[in-house]
C-alpha cells in the first residue's frame, strides 16, 4: 500500500474524514476522480505525475457536500486553491483535511498555517507550453495578439469545461448565465466567446492560483487558462497580492493603495 | 420648467395621463432634480420614478446651434428614457437619529454653533486641538468696524461654554476618525495627555511661575512673545488649565526637573498621563477648524522672514493687544523702538495666482484699515502707509471705517503693488509703483513693515477632511454641498461646515454661518428618526435553494467605505446554516456602488443605478 | 403564406392591456397583417411563444377562447428577462406570435358531460380558454362548475370575468382565497383549493375534472379528486415546463419519452403517471 | 471629402456624480464650448462603474470610452475612485493581452472644478479617436461565428 | 440509385478536393490544431488532416452549426420588419473526412429535426450536403459503432464512402445521386471499379455487449440507485454535448436591441445545471445525478422510443472529450450491470 493508501485510510477508519477524494485509475491510461468512502477502497488512489486535475472543485458540489467530511487529494495547485477557497469565505477549514501530494511525498494538512506553510514551500510552476505560449505572446504587436485570440477562441463552442474544472468558478450563478441585463451574450461567436473570456480573466484578478485545470479540460485545446493567469499576474506585478497563499488574504482586487499605478489617467 | 406653471404642467400630465415616469429634459439633476422629483411626488408619483435629462449644462451651453447638438440633446433623453423605464418606485430609509452634536475646534464659529445647540436644548461635545478654545478672535485687539475689545466681547462665550450644562468640553483633543453616518456617527477622540489633573487643578499659575524654561516662543503671541514648558495659552484661557509642552519640558526631554510638580499646591501634575481615547456617538458634525495666515517666509520679495521688522497682520494685533507682549504699546521686534514710519500692504500674497492663492482673503482690507487707524491712535505723530490693490469694504459701516482711517486718521494710501522690502543702511525700504500716478515707482522707508498675509487653510486641513469624508477644493478649504444654496452643509450628509475652514471670513459671518449649521443640527435633530435616500445598495433574494446569487466571498466587504457589508446567515427549519450571504446596513450604505462593480455573480445592486439601469442607457445609445 | 422557417413569428400588435394582480398583465393582440388573421385558428390548451424583439421568446398559453376570433390574449406574471420587458410594453408595442402549438383539451369528446374546473392564481389562463370555449357552446355541455383559488384577494385574476361568473345561472363559480389573503370585503371561502373541493365534493359520474395550478396545488388536489371517485382518465391537466422552440427539438422539456411541448401540454392524470416527475 | 474629415467618432463618457458630472456642468456654467460627440453617462461614483457597460458600448459602436471621475483622496465616498483605479489597471491590461486597442479607452480625473479640463480632455479625447477612424473590432465581433 | 464502385489514388483525391473548392463549392474537412481536430472551411487541401480517428467536434455544425441567425429584424417606423433568411443561399457543401459513425450520424440528427414541423435550416443544409466520407482503419477504445448500429465500413448517410485499400489507393463507393453528380466533373481522376471486399481493411471495433437491451432495462431504471454514483465526478460541463455528433439541444435567444437585431439558436446541453430551470426557481433536474441521468436516458431509452434507433453512434468523442473521465463506454457496461443487479429478485 502507498503512503497516500495508508494515510487515507487511517482517516477514514478514525472518522476524520467520511469521504476521500482522491484520484483512481481510469480509462485509457487517464486518472480520474474518485470518492473513496471505504478503508477497503483506498486501494483505489493513485498518485503519480498524470494526476493534475484540481480536485477541491468537488468540494462545492452539494452531492459531495452530503457526503459527509472530506479529505482531499491534493497537488500543490489544489492547495492553492484551497487556501484561495478559504480566504473568500468559501471552504471552513475545519470541514476538509488536506493529503497534499506531490511526486512521492504525501503530508497531512489540517489547519490553514500548515496550508500556508506548504504553498509556500511549492511555488507555482508553469508548463514549458504555457510559458512557450506566453512568450511567444509577449513578442507580438497588438494586431497580432489579437489574431492569436481571435483563432484560439473561434473553437470555443462554450462548453464551459474552463468553468467547470475550475474550483474557483462557485459563484451561486455565473455572469455568463444571467440575463438581466445580459451581460454575456448566449452564442458562441466571436463576440460571446470573447466576452465571456475576458469576463472570466477579470473575475479570476487576484484570485487565480494557476492550477492549470481549466486548459486540461478544454476540450478544443484552447490554452485558456492563459487569461486568467495574466489576470492574476497582472494583479501580483501590479499590487504585490499573489493568489492562494493566505487563508486570510483580501481580496486584492477589492482593495487598493493610495499610490496604486495611474499613469494611463489624465 | 422648474418655475411653479412648468411644474403644474409636469404634475397635471402625471394626473391626466397616469403617468408611470417622468424624464424632466432640462437643467442639470445636481441643479434641480430634487425639485423635479418632490413636484411629482405631489402628483403622486414616485419620486425616483423622475429623471433628468441634462440638455443645459452639457448640452446647450456648451455646443453651438447644429445638427449634432440636436443629436446629442436626442440622445441623452432617449438614454434617461430607456433608463426610467426601469426606474423603480422607492422609499425612503428611515434611521434614529443621536441627539448630540460634535462641534470640531472651539474659535468663534465653534463656540458660536455650539452655544446655539445646546441652548436649543441639544447635547454638544466641543473638541479643540489647541489647550484652550478661542480660535484667533481671541488674539485679536480690537475689532473692525466698531472698535470694540475683541477678548471683552468673546471671554464671556467662553465662559458660557465652559459652563453650560450641554456641553461637553474636550481641549488639547483631536478628531481621530469619524465612522459611520448621518445620525448615526462614532467620534474617535484623541484627548491629548495635558500631564495634568484638570480636576484637581485650581489654575493657580505656581507651576507655570516654577517652570526653568521659560523662552519658548508663544503661539498665542504669534511668536513675539514667551512662554514656559508649562503654560496656559493666555491669561484668560478657557479651560485655564495649564499643559506641559512635553517637546520642551526638561523633564520629560531630559528626565530630570519636577520643579511644577513640587510647586503644585493642588498636586495636580500628572506626568504618567496618557493620550485618552474616547468613542462618542454623535448625530452630527459641525466642521469650524479655522484657518491660518501665512508666514512672513512666504514671501522671498519681504525678505523671506529674515528682517525682523517685516511682521504678519496678526503679528501686529498682537503688538496692539493690551494682553499683548508689549502691553498694547506698538513697539517693534528688532530694538523695542516705536515705529515712527509703518507700511502696511495689502494683499500680501492673496489675489496673486503666481504665489498659488488667487482668492481674496476678504479680511485684509479691514483690518489693515483698522491697524493703521489703531496705530495711529497710539503714535499720534507716526506716519501710516498702505499699499492696496483696491479696497473692498462692502459690509455694515466698512466703507465707512475705511473711509474714516484716511480722512479723520490721515492714514496714506498708496494703490499699487509693493515689489520688493530690502534694508538700506539698517533701514527697511518699501519699493512700489503708484498705479494712480502712471505707475511711478516709489521707495519709502518704514520702520516697520506689515504684511496682510494671506488667510489660508490649516495646515492638516487635507487629512481631516479625509478622515470625516467631507471634499475639500484646491485650496484646502472644505467644500460646501452647494456654493449658493447649500452652504453650510457638506456633501457628507450630517456634517455642517462653519467658519474660516470653508474660505476666509470675518467674525460676523463666521458667527451667521456658525448659527446657521446649528440651526441645520438642531433641525435635524428636531425627529427622532431622520428619512434617508433610498439609493443604496441591495444584495438580492431568490428562491430556495440559492436564496441569492450571492456567494459569500465578501469581496463587497472590503470595496465598502464605509463598513455597510455584514453576513447574514440563511438557517434551515432546524438552526442549521444553509448559506451566508452578504447584507448591505441600509443606514451604513452611502450608494457609492463600489461593492456593485466588484460583485461577479452581480448579486448587489444598486438602486437607482441598477445594472438594468445602466446597461439599458448603453444599449439605448447605439439603438 | 407562412414562411418556410418555423421560428417566423407573426407580427401582432397590442390591442388592450388589463393589469390584472399585482406583476400579472393581459394582453389582447391583434394580427397586423389580415392574411394571418384569416389563416390562424388554434384550440384550447393551446400555446405560443410570444416574443419581444431585442429581449427574446416566452412560452405561454392562449388565454383567450378559440371561439372568439381575431385575436388573441395572454396572460403572463412578470419574472425574468423577456416577461419584464413584455411588461414595459404599451398599447400599440409589435410583439411576435409563433403558434399555435401543442396538442389539445379534447371537448369534442366531452359533449354532454359536467366539467369541473379547478384553478389556482395564475394558472387560471390556460383554463379560461376552456371556460369561455364551454360557456360560448354551453347547451353542448352539462354541469360547468369552476373553483378558482388564489394566495389573496389582489391576487386573484381575471376579476372582472370571475364577477361576471358569478352571476351566470348556467354555471357555478366557487373562488376561494389562501387564509390571509382576504380582506374586508371577501365574499368567496378561505381556504386552500384542495380543501375547498373536498368540502364542495363534485360528483365524478359523467364529469371531467380540469385542474390548473401551481405544483403544490396539483399535488393535493389529484389525491382529493381520486377520493371523490374521479378516475385517472377523467382528470386533465396542463405541464408548463421550461420550453424554448415548442416544436419539440430544443430539448428543455422533455421529461421522459415525451416533448411537453409537442406530445403535451394537456396529459391526463394517467398519462402523468407513466412519466418520470421531472416537470 | 474623404471620410477621415467627415468621421465624428461617438464616444460615451462613464462620469462620477460628484466631480466629473459636476465638472462638466461647470463647463456648461463658464460656457466653455467642446466637441459634442460625448454623451455622457452619470454613475455616483467612478467605484460603480462596471467594466461590462465598458465593453457593451464598444461593442454596440463606441468609437471611444472616456472614465473620470474624482481626483485620488477627493472621492465623495472617500475611495471609490481608488478601488476603481486598481480595477481599470487590470482591465486594461487584460484588454491589452488579448490584443484590443486601449488607444480607445481613455482615463482622466476631473474634479467639480475643473470646467476647462473637461473641455479640453473631451476635445483631446474627440481629436485623437478621430484620426483613429472608427472602431471595428469590437462591432465585427457580431458576426464572426455566426451562420 | 445502385450503388457504383470505383477507385482512385490519394493523389488524385486531393486533385478531386482542390478541384471542388477550384470548382466554387465549399469544401470542409478535418484541420488539424495542436493535438484537435476540427472541421473547417478548407481552401487549401494540405490543411486536411488524415487522423485515423474521429475528429474531436462531431461534423454535426454543417447541419446545426454552432450559432444560427434564426431571423433578423429592423425596426420600421412603427412597425417591424422581420427577415426570415427563407430567401438566403445555403450553398452546396462538400463535407469530407467524416468517419461512418458520423455520417449515420448526420442522417439521424436531419431525421430528427425533420421529424414533426420541419426545421427548415437542418433540412435545407442537408439537401445541399454531399458527405464523403472515409472508411475507419483504426479504432480506439472509445469507439463502439458496430454496437450502435454503424460500423467502420457502414455508408449509411454518405454520398460517396472511400475505404484505403493500401497503397496510396481508395475503393470508392458512390452511393447516392448527389455522389455521383460531383464526381461527374472530376471524371478523369478516378478508375471505375467493382464491388470489392474491403473488410480486411476495416477497424476491428471491439463491441459493447452491454448495448443490446440496454434501452429496455433502461426504462424501468429512472428511480434506480445507480445514477447517484455514476454521476458523481461528472463536473456539469456540456463537453460531452458539444462534441457529439447527435446532440441537438438548443437555446433561442435575441442579440442587439429592440430596434435591431438578430433572434439566434445556439447549441446548450442537458447537463448544465440552468437548463430546465423554472424562473420560479423550481429546477426539475436540480443536481447532476438528474441531469447525467437525462442525458444516457434520452440517448438510450427516449430516442430508441421515437426514433427507433439511439442518439448515439458510437464515435467515442464524449468519452475523449469529458474532463472527469466520465467515459459512455464504461457507463454503459457498469449501468447496465448496476440496474441488473438492483432489479435482480
Amino acid at each position: 500500500m502507498s503512503a497516500l493508501q495508508v494515510q487515507a485510510g487511517e482517516l477514514l477508519a478514525s472518522g476524520k474524514a467520511e469521504v476521500v477524494i482522491g484520484y483512481g485509475e481510469g480509462t485509457r491510461g487517464r486518472v480520474r476522480p474518485v470518492f473513496v468512502r471505504t478503508r477497503a477502497d483506498v486501494s483505489l488512489l493513485v498518485f503519480d505525475g498524470r494526476c493534475t486535475a484540481n480536485l477541491t472543485v468537488y468540494l462545492a458540489k452539494p452531492e459531495v457536500g452530503r457526503m459527509g467530511k472530506a479529505a482531499i487529494v491534493a497537488t500543490p495547485g489544489a492547495v492553492r486553491s484551497l487556501i484561495q477557497l478559504i480566504a473568500e469565505h468559501q471552504v471552513d477549514p475545519g470541514e476538509v483535511v488536506v493529503l497534499a501530494a506531490d511526486d512521492d511525498a504525501v503530508t497531512l494538512l489540517t489547519d490553514p498555517a500548515a496550508l500556508e506553510a506548504y504553498a509556500a514551500a511549492h511555488p507555482v510552476t508553469i508548463p514549458p507550453e504555457a510559458k512557450a505560449v506566453t512568450e511567444s505572446l509577449a513578442r507580438m504587436s497588438a494586431q497580432e495578439r489579437r489574431a492569436f485570440w481571435d483563432a484560439e477562441l473561434s473553437r470555443c463552442f462554450k462548453c464551459y469545461a474552463c468553468r467547470s474544472a475550475c474550483a474557483l468558478c462557485y459563484c451561486t450563478r455565473c455572469i455568463t448565465d444571467m440575463n438581466q441585463p445580459q451581460w454575456v451574450c448566449v452564442a458562441p461567436h466571436a463576440l460571446g466567446v470573447m466576452e465571456w473570456h475576458l469576463n472570466r480573466a477579470m473575475h479570476m484578478a487576484g484570485r487565480c492560483v494557476q492550477c492549470g485545470s481549466c486548459t486540461s479540460a478544454c476540450p478544443a485545446g484552447i490554452p485558456i487558462g492563459l487569461l486568467a493567469m495574466e489576470a492574476s499576474r497582472s494583479v501580483e506585478k501590479e499590487f504585490g497580492a499573489q493568489a492562494g497563499l493566505r487563508c486570510d488574504a483580501p481580496p486584492a482586487l477589492s482593495s487598493f493603495a493610495a499610490d496604486d499605478r495611474e499613469s494611463f489617467i489624465l | 420648467m422648474c418655475s411653479d406653471p412648468g411644474q403644474n404642467m409636469i404634475k397635471s400630465a402625471i394626473k391626466e395621463k397616469n403617468l408611470t415616469g417622468v424624464v424632466v429634459a432640462a437643467c442639470s439633476p445636481r441643479m434641480h432634480e430634487p425639485t423635479f422629483r418632490r413636484a411629482c411626488a405631489e402628483a403622486g408619483l414616485n419620486p425616483f420614478l423622475c429623471e433628468m435629462a441634462n440638455l443645459r449644462e452639457q448640452c446647450s451651453w456648451v455646443h453651438p446651434r447644429t445638427d449634432a447638438t440636436t443629436e446629442k440633446a436626442i440622445d441623452i433623453v432617449s438614454m434617461l428614457v430607456a433608463k426610467v423605464k426601469r426606474n423603480a418606485p422607492l422609499f425612503p430609509i428611515k434611521v434614529p437619529v443621536t441627539r448630540t452634536a460634535l462641534v470640531i475646534g472651539g474659535g468663534i464659529a465653534g463656540i458660536q454653533s455650539a452655544l446655539d445647540i445646546a441652548n436649543a436644548g441639544r447635547q454638544v461635545v466641543l473638541v479643540e486641538r489647541e489647550p484652550s478654545i478661542g480660535g484667533h478672535m481671541s488674539q485679536l485687539s480690537e475689532t473692525f468696524p466698531t472698535l470694540d475689545c475683541s477678548q471683552c466681547i468673546l471671554t464671556p462665550r467662553m465662559v458660557e461654554v465652559a459652563q453650560h450644562p450641554n456641553i461637553t468640553l474636550h481641549t488639547y483633543a483631536e478628531v481621530e476618525s469619524l465612522s459611520g453616518f448621518i445620525g448615526n456617527f462614532t467620534a474617535r477622540i484623541r484627548k491629548k495627555a495635558r500631564s495634568i489633573d484638570e480636576r484637581s487643578c485650581t489654575g493657580c499659575g505656581e507651576c507655570v511661575t516654577a517652570c526653568p524654561i521659560k523662552k519658548i516662543p508663544s503661539e498665542f503671541n504669534a511668536g513675539l512673545g514667551l512662554r514656559s514648558a508649562i503654560y496656559v495659552p493666555f491669561p484668560q484661557a478657557v479651560p485655564n488649565k495649564p499643559v506641559i509642552d512635553r517637546g520642551r519640558c526638561t523633564y520629560f526631554q531630559k528626565g530630570k526637573c519636577r520643579f511644577c510638580e513640587t510647586k503644585c499646591p493642588a498636586k495636580a501634575i500628572r506626568f504618567d498621563q496618557q493620550d485618552e481615547i474616547l468613542d462618542i456617538a454623535v448625530g452630527a458634525v459641525v466642521v469650524s477648524t479655522g484657518f491660518t495666515v501665512v508666514e512672513t517666509s512666504f514671501f522671498p520679495e519681504y525678505g523671506y522672514g529674515l528682517y525682523k521688522d517685516v511682521i504678519t497682520g496678526l503679528q501686529f494685533e498682537r503688538l496692539l493687544s493690551a494682553s499683548g507682549p508689549t502691553l498694547g504699546e506698538v513697539r517693534r521686534p528688532s530694538d523695542g523702538k516705536t515705529p515712527k514710519n509703518v507700511v502696511f500692504l495689502a494683499c500680501a500674497g492673496s489675489r496673486d495666482p503666481a504665489k498659488g492663492i488667487e482668492y481674496c482673503s476678504k479680511i485684509c482690507c479691514m483690518y489693515t484699515a483698522k491697524h493703521a487707524m489703531l496705530y495711529r491712535h497710539k503714535v499720534p505723530d507716526g506716519d501710516a502707509t498702505v499699499f492696496y490693490m483696491d479696497i473692498r469694504a462692502a459690509g455694515k459701516g466698512y466703507d465707512e471705517f475705511v473711509r474714516r482711517a484716511i480722512e479723520d486718521d490721515e492714514v496714506r494710501y498708496i494703490r499699487g503693488r509693493v515689489s520688493r522690502v530690502f534694508e538700506r543702511q539698517g533701514k527697511l525700504v518699501v519699493k512700489g509703483a503708484d498705479t494712480l500716478l502712471g505707475g511711478q515707482q516709489v521707495e519709502i522707508e518704514a520702520d516697520l513693515v506689515v504684511l496682510a498675509s494671506a488667510a489660508v487653510a490649516n495646515p492638516g486641513a487635507e487629512e481631516l477632511a479625509q478622515r470625516l469624508h467631507v471634499s475639500y477644493d484646491g485650496h484646502s478649504f472644505f467644500s460646501e454641498a452647494h456654493p449658493k444654496l447649500r452652504p453650510v452643509e457638506t456633501n457628507s450628509a450630517g456634517i455642517f461646515l462653519a467658519g474660516a475652514c470653508q474660505a476666509p471670513k470675518d467674525i460676523p459671518e463666521s458667527v451667521g454661518q456658525a448659527s446657521a449649521a446649528a440651526s441645520k443640527v438642531v433641525g435635524l435633530f428636531s425627529c427622532e428618526e431622520l428619512t434617508r435616500e433610498p439609493v443604496i445598495a441591495v444584495v438580492n433574494r431568490t428562491a430556495p435553494p440559492a436564496y441569492s446569487t450571492c456567494a459569500g466571498c465578501f469581496m463587497c466587504r472590503s470595496a465598502c467605505p464605509f463598513n455597510a457589508i455584514e453576513s447574514e446567515e440563511i438557517k434551515g427549519r432546524d438552526g442549521q446554516i444553509l448559506k451566508t450571504l452578504a447584507r448591505v446596513n441600509p443606514g451604513l450604505c452611502q450608494g457609492c456602488g463600489t461593492c456593485v462593480a466588484f460583485c461577479r455573480s452581480k448579486a448587489i445592486d444598486l438602486q437607482g443605478f441598477t445594472h438594468e439601469q445602466m446597461y439599458a442607457q448603453v444599449m439605448d445609445l447605439f439603438a | 403564406m407562412r414562411s418556410a422557417n418555423t421560428y417566423m413569428p407573426y407580427p401582432m400588435r397590442i390591442d388592450a392591456i388589463i393589469d390584472e394582480a399585482p406583476g400579472v398583465r393581459t394582453f389582447t393582440l391583434k394580427f397586423m397583417n389580415n392574411a394571418d388573421a384569416e389563416e390562424f385558428s388554434f384550440k384550447a390548451g393551446q400555446f405560443g411563444e410570444y416574443s419581444l424583439f431585442g429581449e427574446g421568446e416566452a412560452t405561454f398559453c392562449i388565454a383567450s377562447s378559440p371561439t372568439r376570433q381575431g385575436y388573441i390574449e395572454c396572460t403572463f406574471r412578470q419574472a425574468g428577462r423577456v416577461t419584464s420587458a413584455l411588461a414595459r410594453q404599451e398599447v400599440g408595442s409589435v410583439l411576435g406570435f409563433r403558434g399555435p402549438y401543442g396538442n389539445i383539451f379534447p371537448l369534442e369528446e366531452w359533449y354532454g358531460r359536467n366539467i369541473l374546473f379547478v384553478a389556482g392564481g395564475i394558472a387560471l389562463p390556460p383554463l379560461r380558454s376552456v371556460i369561455w370555449n364551454v360557456l360560448d357552446l354551453r347547451d353542448r355541455f352539462k354541469d360547468v362548475t369552476v373553483l378558482y383559488g388564489a394566495r389573496s384577494v389582489a391576487d386573484l385574476v381575471y376579476k372582472h370575468e370571475l364577477k361576471e361568473w358569478g352571476t351566470r345561472s348556467d354555471m357555478r363559480l366557487v373562488t376561494t382565497v389562501d387564509p390571509g389573503g382576504e380582506t374586508a370585503e371577501w365574499q368567496g371561502k378561505v381556504g386552500f383549493v384542495p380543501t375547498v373541493l373536498e368540502t364542495l365534493a363534485p360528483g365524478p359520474e359523467n364529469t371531467v375534472a380540469l385542474v390548473c395550478g401551481p405544483p403544490v396545488m396539483i399535488k393535493y388536489t389529484f389525491p382529493v379528486l381520486e377520493q371523490l371517485g374521479f378516475t385517472a382518465d377523467q382528470i386533465y391537466t396542463t405541464l408548463e415546463n421550461r420550453m424554448k422552440c415548442g416544436v419539440g427539438k430544443c430539448g428543455r422539456c422533455n421529461v421522459g419519452p415525451v416533448y411537453v411541448c409537442k406530445d403535451g401540454p394537456v396529459f391526463s392524470y394517467r398519462e402523468l403517471q407513466s412519466l418520470p416527475a421531472e416537470y | 471629402m474623404t471620410t477621415e474629415l467627415t468621421f465624428e467618432p461617438k464616444i460615451v463618457a462613464f462620469v462620477c456624480n460628484w466631480c466629473t458630472y459636476a465638472g462638466a456642468d461647470l463647463t456648461g456654467t463658464s460656457r466653455i464650448a467642446y466637441a459634442s460627440n460625448v454623451r455622457i453617462m452619470r454613475f455616483p461614483c467612478t467605484g460603480r462603474i462596471d467594466y461590462n457597460l465598458v465593453l457593451k458600448a464598444l461593442e454596440q459602436g463606441a468609437d471611444g470610452i472616456l472614465i473620470s471621475g474624482c481626483h485620488p483622496n477627493d472621492c465623495h465616498y472617500s475611495t471609490g475612485n481608488f478601488h476603481a483605479r486598481r480595477r481599470w489597471v487590470v482591465f486594461r491590461h487584460m484588454m491589452e493581452y488579448m490584443g484590443f486597442d486601449l488607444r480607445r479607452v481613455k482615463f482622466a480625473w476631473v474634479s467639480a472644478a475643473e470646467g476647462a479640463k473637461w473641455a479640453e480632455v473631451v476635445n483631446t479625447t474627440v481629436r485623437e479617436i478621430r484620426e483613429l477612424g472608427p472602431a471595428t473590432e469590437y462591432t465585427e465581433l457580431h458576426r464572426k461565428g455566426v451562420a | 440509385m445502385s450503388t457504383h464502385h470505383g477507385v482512385l489514388s490519394h493523389q488524385n483525391l486531393l486533385k478531386l478536393l482542390s478541384g471542388i473548392t477550384a470548382g466554387g463549392m465549399e469544401l470542409y474537412a478535418p484541420r488539424k490544431t495542436g493535438q484537435k481536430v476540427f472541421f473547417d472551411h478548407i481552401t487549401d487541401v494540405r490543411e486536411i488532416a488524415f487522423d485515423p480517428l474521429p475528429t474531436t467536434e462531431s461534423p454535426k455544425a454543417l447541419l446545426f452549426p454552432r450559432v444560427e441567425r434564426l431571423l433578423s429584424f429592423a425596426r420600421d417606423g412603427e412597425s417591424m420588419r422581420v427577415d426570415d433568411r427563407c430567401a438566403d443561399l445555403m450553398p452546396r457543401r462538400v463535407l469530407f473526412g467524416t468517419r461512418p459513425c458520423d455520417a449515420v450520424a448526420l442522417q439521424r440528427l436531419a431525421e430528427f429535426f425533420a421529424d414533426g414541423i420541419e426545421d427548415m435550416f437542418v433540412g435545407k443544409r442537408r439537401e445541399q450536403l454531399v458527405v464523403i466520407s472515409l472508411s475507419c482503419a483504426v479504432a480506439d477504445a472509445d469507439c463502439f459503432c458496430t454496437s450502435a448500429g454503424s460500423g467502420p465500413g457502414d455508408g449509411t448517410g454518405s454520398d460517396i464512402l472511400l475505404t484505403a485499400s493500401g497503397g496510396e489507393r481508395y475503393d470508392m463507393e458512390v452511393l447516392t445521386d448527389r455522389g455521383r453528380e460531383v464526381l461527374a466533373t472530376f471524371a478523369g481522376l478516378w478508375d471505375e471499379g467493382s464491388p470489392a471486399d474491403t473488410s480486411g481493411y476495416l477497424a476491428v471495433v471491439e463491441p459493447l455487449p452491454a448495448l443490446a437491451g440496454f434501452g429496455a432495462k433502461l426504462a424501468g431504471a429512472f428511480a434506480s440507485t445507480v445514477w447517484k454514483d455514476a454521476s458523481l465526478r461528472c463536473l456539469g460541463c456540456g463537453a460531452c454535448a458539444y462534441v457529439c455528433p447527435l446532440c441537438s439541444c438548443f437555446d433561442i435567444e435575441d442579440e442587439g436591441t429592440p430596434s435591431k437585431g438578430s433572434r439566434l439558436r445556439c447549441w446548450d446541453s442537458c447537463g448544465f445545471s440552468l437548463f430546465t430551470l423554472h424562473t420560479s426557481g423550481h429546477n426539475p433536474r436540480p443536481t447532476q445525478t438528474e441531469r447525467w441521468r437525462q442525458r444516457v436516458m434520452h440517448k438510450f431509452s427516449y430516442m430508441p422510443a421515437r426514433f427507433g434507433h439511439a442518439g448515439c453512434v458510437g464515435c467515442g468523442r464524449c468519452s475523449r472529450a469529458c474532463p472527469a473521465d466520465m467515459n459512455l463506454r464504461e457507463q454503459i457496461t457498469m449501468l447496465d450491470a448496476g440496474i441488473a443487479l438492483q432489479s435482480a429478485p
